[in-house]
């Protein structure tokens, strides 16, 4: 029966928008109440929906016909209703943390209202049914991921930071507005012909109605618009190039950090690489018309974004930008996990992918909220500034530690105890190997390793130097209240254990696609027998990382001064960004765009169109010729008669040429 | 009930009149919010009858005029004329309302606002070309008074440069108007001026460069009302210097006259034209080259109206590309663009009024942080803007995608051009917010307050239009694709697209 | 034969010797009645012509003068004229010890142009122009005591009496070709031998009278007394000379040249269409730079000749038939123009007595505040002028345009819709200036307090404006009535 | 003599005449050249009757000398009126009215 409602998934946190946007400030704490309702109301009917449905291995369609031959619709299945779960839960528990992290922000009411829209939107990106909705959703998503990070908008650099996300983002949606129009064409060229009249039933954009046409789409076609998802995927999830955006967009608030750039609308980009995966599972594997096979390129952007950014993450010292980083890096991981996967396992990869970024989401929202916690009491973002917390923020401390191993994915292989973490990541690391070992391709395994080894060093810097050490500014510091700390013990327990969920979580999301499209998956790759080193290897570099920061930033061991100053040109570039912002903000951005071709174009338009043309040539000639024409009315009588007689003149001369006559 | 639509273009006449003949402004702007309020009545009571799953024209009138040149009052409306006779309506309460605390001359100023009600209503309806292009003429006349009366600092000039360039036009519009009806009446022997004989008989003409010399004509007259570029640059001139009012009216109701142009008498000609495959790509070349233009002129602006004029030019660059790309979905999206752009300007136009207003600057360096000070303005200001970078549940999304998405199928490099513009109309949107609005507020501004309620009022209103229309474009999409399909008819029959 | 058909010009005949009989034996102040008397009898001929035979045909005096469609629509253009000119100058010349000797000659005026309009032979037709236009050179030179005025007058006189003997001349050259000054006569002669049409010395006669009507019709070369005599006489008369005179000139060619030209078979087409386009632009370029009002007016006045006169680029019907009709609209157009910047002067002299040059465009300013009425009528004018519609100018230049347009496309000639084009730029750049005069009456400040609008002269405008929008909104019976006066000229 | 001759003489006349009205200042003497073109129009007038053998063209005469007649009498009027304002006829100093 919940699946009646499944509207209401959506609709409930709509609702809470419209009131606390409106009446928000006459209710308590900003209105705050109502979102958590309506969110937990969300969560209640997915969780019902997931139970009715986990059984009989049933998935949830419902569809409306909207305009122009498209549909607004529902689709829970698997893949869809995990997601669902994950969204709805941990937007519940942020939502109940904000209440204590916002307690002192005059503006409660717009951030509630904006945060249950944000929950509305990321939720109908998961459950729509179309990819035309799935657009219109994430769209929404980016605009309040825009609204939220400029909350506190009198920030000049909150302000340029919201600019750029959208800015950022919007290059990748365009990417996949392009894709969605190749794929319109080419979709409304099978089922409608020319898109003049659309068979009724039919919706061109619905996905089950697009895997069903795969096979009819030129293959080249299909690479082209796979790519273009994707390149909508890499602005929405901060890929390299376009992962500018991420790390400025810590200017938000915290609860909006972990809430939309960890948990939930970065790792949207994954999610439709995910979706659409038989699109790409069915991209020609060979280079095929000069265009390479999609994964292959998912592959190895998402390696090479995992190692790019966790090499940045070492030596940020704004705890929410190491954070930042860190997502990045993981959301490569779950990249590289659909390309290699994709290649080695078929449609198992987004089983595998999709795990990784369930649990990615926990222990991430669980770093950016301890992290809260610690800007909450502490009053800087600034790591330097801090350390010695442990002693007076045990529980911060712990859950954090927690996180932090869950995020280094230490565990015990073989016997597989582990955090959440160790159980995804590792598992995409050897997928990454399965993949060398079948394409003799190990670029993006060693990506992958190293990127677990930085890691696990910087997310340890991190804790060592917030939580241990003496104390390196007089800042008074207290543990947070009970609102915000139990949120925290909730997501740490999820980082401890939801990995044991692992295999049961892959049976059930290698059902999927087969469930959509009643075609039978991949069958089931008998696992590859792996070299112990080889499973050991991820766990073996955490665990390093681990030890490494341990000795630089607890026990001091050796002096880092050398190494962090600006006269290395290595930190520098780093702590710079790869001068990132200064060639995408300034350059591209202001030098080229407005300086150069805005300004031309202004001053064509200005100074050539219109003085030139119209003013110079046009007017001033016009009124140069009267003046000099009035000047001939002499007002000499016989001057008039002069010109009367010479007119006729002229006339009977013109004349006698025109016709010489007798 | 037959003669619906005269009544409806008759009592804002009368309104007029009676407005300019009130002495107080409280009688001045209740008459005119009476008039325009009956006229949109009368609109509504049309559309709520109007059959959308028929092509032809519905509540037609006729009445003899001029026997001997064959000119006869004929009116109706069809799925081409009806959003915009809607639109219209919807516009011009809204901005007799947003002006509602207007003091200089008021019952001149609700008076010609009234007027120019009068002359769209009159160019969206009127089915004869001789009384098209009357009204198509007297709509400049207001304007030119809204412009010069209640005008900025350069009024003068951008009035009449208004008024030359647009008259200018018309006038080659009307010698290709000649052209049609002199063809038409050696060919039945009888004159006439009724818009689809004319139009029906275009295909007679032998040489076809007498066709396409018609043809450019008449797409002259039109384009440069719409405007596109390089016949735009009346438009940012006569934006700066008019009155709100008078920026509201232009550019949600005159430029559309151009568009409407565009599917009225382009559309119909293109496929009998000596040389389609040309002219095809010409007008694919202005629409994507008006949208790239517009943009990044838009991005160059110091000024926030200027921008928003700029943005205009480029919104209705959609709709000659949709227009051009003679699919039904695209040609539909463009008239849908008409419609929706006509929604939102408005609101962009009244926030840069607002903002003026109690600013007393719309130059964006001189601005900043005034969200402070008005949350409402920012609310609906910053929709606007969304809206006009065409955030999707926002009609212009609805439109733009459709263009896009549809135009590819005979234009495909034109909308990968048209695409690109996508980021930058993004970027200046955001980039004005940011400096105008956001960050930390620019004391020199000294105390600012925000909008008045009737101002907030009206934009709200039009938000909302902008939303509904954004989740829910069928009631006027279903009619505008109707008749698109018809228009596309003789496009497939001539087989002028591959 | 009947002379009921020349009734009105008998009746305007003797009412102005009873007008200066009257004015001998009555004294000063009840000259003031004189007005009426002749505004009655001009109304009375009005009527009489609309009364009976708009489409009559008849011949009186040996075929000298003859009434047809033709001469009745330009009758009517005169007499309509001179009725406003005279209800405005009830006005004007109050209390002015000489008015019975203005309303003499003005209806001697208004005579002689009815003559030129029905006359058939040569002689009629010389001695109508100069019936006209020596009247009017007193007009012109009617305030004796202005040097302006006087000025005037003597440039008018001076040219107008070289230009009638240039058009002498010229008579005197075709009445030797071809034996005879009777015009149908004429137009046989050419008929039958078109050797001696197409000799040098025939062409030569037709330049002369070109030029003989082309001073009339203050078309360039011939215009350079238009705008001086223009601005110098008392606007009553300028209106006067600017609506009704001028026609007489488009008449006289319509009735001879036109006819000559098409009998001779040779194109003057290019020769015509460049005089018109250097007419109209020269006229409103020259216009966009001036000052005072009424010198504006002349040259837009020049201009307009430029419009009409494209009826003669192509002879066909169609094309006569629009430059009858802009004719009527100019007729209305101008004359009430003229007569509104009559009542601004009237305002700023009674603002302070001896205020020099009283067009000038700055006492235009807030016109719209000081007299509402005039400010509107003068609006309606200049759009009309401008040819916008619904007015009597914006039908006019339609037909008219459309009749070059269709040529154009006949004889499938660029050059002929340059010149539309050329014609439709002008147009469209006269709206600067007229655009200007609006600005100053109803953007700029009042510099005065409202005034009271003296009720002849606003009867005399608004009869104006009401033909003028009225031709705009119900054309059809004028086109008619075009249409039918084109007839005659059987091209 | 010849038709030729006659018109040569008008022609000549007509030339004097416009070569007066041209170069002269006076307006007496403009007057007067004025009733020259008149004149040698006149004169074409008669000596076509003549040769065509048809009297039209002696009425046609007539009728211009009475105008002529009556056009100078204007004239004068005028050129008084303007000497009683402007104490001159020179032409050349008449030019308040101008541009």
């Amino acid at each position: 029966m919940f699946s009646d409602y499944a509207a209401f998934i959506v609709l409930l946190p709509v609702i809470a928008f419209v009131l606390t946007l409106f009446l928000g400030k006459k209710l308590y704490s900003g209105g705050a109440l109502l979102p958590i309702a309506a969110i937990a109301g969300s969560f209640i009917i997915s969780f019902g929906i997931f139970l009715e449905i986990y059984p009989k291995d049933g998935i949830v369609q419902q569809s409306w016909p909207w305009f122009a031959g498209m549909n607004i619709g529902i689709l829970i299945d698997p893949l869809a209703v995990v997601m669902l779960m994950m969204v709805s839960f941990v937007s519940l528990l942020i939502h109940i943390y904000a209440v204590g992290y916002m307690a002192h922000d005059p503006a409660k009411p717009r951030y509630f209202a904006e945060t249950s829209l944000f929950t509305a939107a990321m939720l109908s990106v998961v459950l729509s049914d179309n990819i035309l909705q799935f657009f219109i959703s994430w769209e929404l998503v980016g605009l309040c991921s825009f609204l939220l990070i400029g909350f506190w908008y009198h920030k000049p650099s909150a302000a340029a930071a919201a600019k750029k996300a959208f800015l950022v983002t919007r290059v990748g949606d365009v990417l996949f507005l392009a894709g969605i129009v190749l794929l319109y064409v080419n979709m409304s060229e099978i089922i409608a012909g020319r898109g003049f009249t659309v068979p009724a039933g039919n919706f061109i954009l619905q996905f089950k109605t697009m895997f069903a046409a795969i096979p009819l789409i030129n293959p080249t076609q299909l690479t082209y618009i796979t790519l273009l998802f994707f390149g909508g995927a890499i602005g929405k999830s901060g890929q390299f190039p376009l992962h500018g955006w991420l790390p400025d967009a810590m200017e938000g608030p915290t609860t909006v950090s972990a809430l939309i750039h960890a948990a939930t609308m970065v790792t949207a980009g994954v999610y439709l690489v995910a979706r659409t995966f038989p699109m790409f599972a069915a991209t020609p594997s060979t280079i095929s018309a000069g265009v390479p096979d999609s994964l292959l390129i998912v592959a190895y952007v998402g390696g090479f974004t995992a190692l790019f950014a966790a090499t940045m993450g070492l030596v940020m010292n704004d705890i929410k930008r190491v954070l930042a980083y860190s997502t990045v890096s993981q959301l490569g991981y779950m990249m590289l996990a659909l390309g290699t996967a994709g290649a080695v396992v078929g449609a198992q990869a987004v089983g595998i992918s999709m795990f990784h970024l369930i649990s990615h989401a926990f222990f991430k929202a669980l770093l950016f909220l301890c992290a809260g916690s610690v800007i909450h009491a502490v009053g800087t973002n600034d790591i330097r500034e801090m350390g010695g917390l442990f002693s007076k923020m045990k529980i911060t401390g712990t859950t954090m530690l927690i996180a932090a191993l869950a995020l280094a994915g230490i565990g015990i292989p073989f016997i597989n105890i582990g955090t959440a973490g160790f159980f995804s990541k590792d598992m995409i690391i050897e997928k990454a190997f399965e993949y060398g070992q079948l394409k003799g391709d190990f670029i993006p395994y060693a990506f992958a390793i190293i990127a677990a080894l930085l890691t696990s060093i910087y997310i340890f810097r991190l804790w060592f130097m917030t939580f241990t050490g003496t104390p390196r500014s007089e800042r008074h510091s207290h543990e947070s209240p009970g609102v915000m700390t139990r949120p925290l013990m909730i997501l740490a327990l999820f980082a401890l254990f939801f990995g044991f969920a692992h295999l049961g979580f892959y049976d059930y999301l290698n059902k999927n696609f087969e469930l959509l499209t009643g075609e039978k998956a991949a069958p089931e790759s008998g696992g590859v027998q792996m070299s112990p080193i080889v499973v050991l290897l991820p766990v073996l570099v955490g665990v390093l990382g681990f030890l490494i920061s341990y000795a630089i930033y607890h026990k001091k061991m050796l002096d880092m001064s050398k190494l962090v100053s600006s006269q290395n040109p290595l930190y520098k570039l780093l702590l710079n960004r790869y001068y990132e912002p200064k060639i995408g903000a300034d350059i591209i951005g202001v030098k080229l765009t407005h300086d150069v071709v805005a300004q031309s174009g202004e001053f064509v338009d200005r100074k050539i169109i219109d003085r030139l043309v119209i003013d110079n040539i046009i007017s001033n000639t016009l009124f140069k010729l009267g003046e000099f024409i009035r000047k001939l009315q002499t007002g000499v009588v016989q001057n008039y008669a002069s010109i009367t007689l010479l007119g006729l003149g002229l006339l009977i001369l013109l004349l006698r040429i025109k016709f010489g006559g007798t | 009930m037959a003669a619906l639509i005269s009544l409806m273009i008759a009592i804002p006449l009368i309104g007029a009149i009676i407005t300019f003949l009130t002495r107080t402004r409280e009688q001045a702007r209740l008459v005119a919010l009476l008039a325009s309020g009956i006229s949109l009545v009368i609109s509504l009571i049309i559309f709520s009858r109007f059959d959308s799953s028929i092509s032809t024209i519905q509540f037609g009138e006729s009445y003899p005029w001029i026997a001997s040149l064959g000119v006869s009052l004929k009116f109706g409306v069809d799925g081409i004329g009806m959003p915009l006779v809607l639109l219209s309506n919807i516009v011009i309460p809204l901005t007799v309302i947003f002006a509602w605390g207007e003091t200089k001359e008021a019952n001149r100023f609700y008076g010609l606002i009234l007027l120019e009600l009068v002359g769209v209503l009159g160019v969206f309806t009127s089915l004869d070309f001789f009384v098209f292009y009357i009204f198509w003429e007297i709509v400049l006349i207001p304007m030119y008074f809204l412009i010069s009366i209640w005008g900025g600092p350069r009024k003068d000039y951008a009035a009449i440069k208004f008024f030359i360039y647009t008259h200018v036009a018309s006038l080659v519009m009307l010698l290709a108007i000649f052209s049609l009806y002199f063809n038409a009446w050696t060919i039945s022997g009888t004159p006439s001026f009724d818009m689809f004989y004319l139009l029906k008989n275009y295909s007679v003409i032998q040489s076809p460069l007498l066709k396409d010399a018609i043809f450019l004509a008449l797409l002259f007259g039109f384009i440069v009302k719409m405007p596109a570029v390089p016949f735009h640059t009346w438009l940012p001139d006569a934006h700066v210097e008019a009155p709100t009012a008078g920026s509201v009216i232009l550019a949600a109701l005159l430029l559309k006259m151009g568009g409407y142009g565009l599917f009225r008498v382009i559309l119909p000609l293109l496929p009998y034209s000596g040389s389609p495959a040309k002219l095809i790509t010409l007008m694919a070349i202005i629409g994507v080259l008006s949208i790239l233009y517009g943009t990044f002129l838009a991005l160059a602006q110091r000024d926030l109206k200027k921008m928003v004029a700029y943005s205009s030019i480029s919104h209705m660059g959609y709709v000659t590309l949709g227009a051009a790309a003679l699919i039904p979905l695209s040609v539909s999206g463009a008239m849908y663009q008409q419609f929706s752009h006509g929604l939102i300007t408005c609101v962009l136009f009244m926030s840069c009024g607002v903002i003026q207003h109690s600013a007393g600057t719309r130059i964006i360096g001189d601005l900043g942080g005034i969200a402070k000070h008005m949350p409402k303005l920012t609310f609906l200001m910053l929709a606007g803007f969304l809206a006009s970078l065409g955030l999707p549940g926002m009609s212009g999304f609805i439109a733009e995608f459709l263009v896009l998405v549809n135009s590819y199928f005979t234009l495909p490099t034109f909308v990968i051009l048209a695409l690109f513009g996508i980021v930058f109309t993004a970027g200046y949107h955001l980039w004005a917010m940011q400096r105008a609005v956001f960050g930390t507020y620019n004391e020199k501004l000294g105390h600012i307050h925000d909008g008045a309620n009737y101002e907030m009022a009206s934009m709200g209103i039009l938000i909302l239009l902008i939303i509904f229309f954004g989740l829910n474009p069928n009631p006027v999409l279903n009619m505008m694709t109707t008749n698109a399909q018809q228009l596309l008819k003789f496009v497939a029959l001539r087989g002028v697209i591959t | 034969m009947n002379y009921n058909l020349l009734a009105p010009e008998i009746l305007l005949t003797l009412l102005a010797l009873v007008v200066i009989i009257l004015g001998l034996l009555m004294k000063e102040t009840s000259k003031n009645m004189l007005g009426y008397v002749s505004a009655a009898g001009l109304l009375a001929s009005i009527v009489y012509i609309l009364g009976n035979g708009m489409n009559e045909a008849a011949s009186f005096f040996y075929n000298s003068l003859t009434v047809d469609p033709l001469s009745q629509v330009f009758k009517l253009i005169f007499l309509i004229v001179s009725l406003i000119v005279v209800i405005a100058s009830i006005e004007y010349f109050r209390d002015n010890r000489n008015q019975d000797e203005y309303y003499a000659l003005l209806l001697l005026a208004t005579v002689g142009m009815m003559v030129v309009a029905s006359a058939n032979d040569l002689v009629a037709l010389f001695v109508g122009f100069e019936l006209a236009s020596m009247s009017t050179y007193v007009l012109a030179g009617f305030e004796k005591k202005n040097p302006s005025s006087l000025e005037a007058a003597l440039k008018y006189f001076i040219i107008g009496s070289l230009s009638s003997a240039l058009m002498l001349f010229g008579m005197s050259l075709v009445y030797g070709i071809t034996g005879s000054t009777n015009i149908p006569a004429i137009i046989e002669f050419f008929k039958s031998n078109p050797m001696v049409a197409t000799s040098s010395l025939d062409i030569v006669a037709m330049i002369f009278l070109v030029a003989g009507f082309g001073f009339k019709m203050a078309l360039v070369p011939f215009h350079m007394w238009a705008p001086d005599t223009y601005e110098g006489s008392p606007s009553v008369v300028s209106s006067l000379l600017a609506a009704g005179s001028k026609k007489m000139g488009f008449v006289a060619a319509f009735r001879v040249l036109v006819l000559a030209l098409v009998a001779i078979r040779i194109d003057l087409q290019m020769t015509f269409a460049i005089l018109a386009i250097i007419t109209m632009t020269y006229g409103n370029v020259v216009a966009i730079s001036q000052r005072s009002i009424k010198r504006m007016l002349a040259y837009s006045s020049i201009a307009q000749a430029g419009y009409i006169s494209l009826a003669f680029v192509v002879t066909t019907q169609m094309s006569i038939a629009g430059g009858i009709l802009l004719a009527l609209g100019h007729a209305l157009m101008k004359g009430g123009a003229f007569l509104a910047v009559a009542l601004v002067g009237y305002m700023v002299l009674s603002d302070n007595k001896n205020a020099k040059n009283t067009d000038d465009l700055g006492n235009f300013a807030g016109l719209g505040k000081r007299a509402p009425i005039t400010a509107f009528s003068l609006f309606v004018f200049f759009l009309a002028l401008a040819g916008i519609p619904p007015s009597a100018g914006f039908v006019g230049k339609f037909v008219l345009f459309y009749s070059i347009t269709v040529a154009a496309i006949n004889q499938a000639s660029s050059w002929l819709l340059i010149v539309v084009i050329i014609a439709i730029l002008n147009s469209a750049l006269s709206i600067y200036y007229y655009a200007r005069v609006i600005k100053y009456m109803y953007v700029l400040p009042p510099n005065g307090e409202k005034i009271k609008e003296p009720v002849p002269y606003v009867v005399a405008i608004l009869l104006a404006v009401i033909g003028t929008i009225g031709i705009g909104l119900y054309p059809e019976p004028f086109i008619q009535m075009a249409i039918n006066a084109a007839k005659v000229l059987g091209v | 003599m010849s038709l030729y001759t006659y018109l040569l003489i008008s022609a000549i006349i007509f030339a004097i005449g416009s070569y007066g009205i041209i170069t002269q200042r006076s307006g007496i003497k403009i007057l007067m050249c004025i009733e020259l073109l008149l004149n040698s129009a006149n004169l074409n007038l008669v000596a076509f009757s003549s040769f065509n053998g048809n009297a039209t063209g002696q009425v046609f005469a007539i009728f211009s000398i009475a105008i002529a007649a009556a056009e100078a009498a204007i004239g004068f009027a005028i050129l008084v009126a303007l000497f009683r304002v402007r104490d001159t006829i020179n032409l050349d100093d008449i030019n308040i009215l101008r541009w």
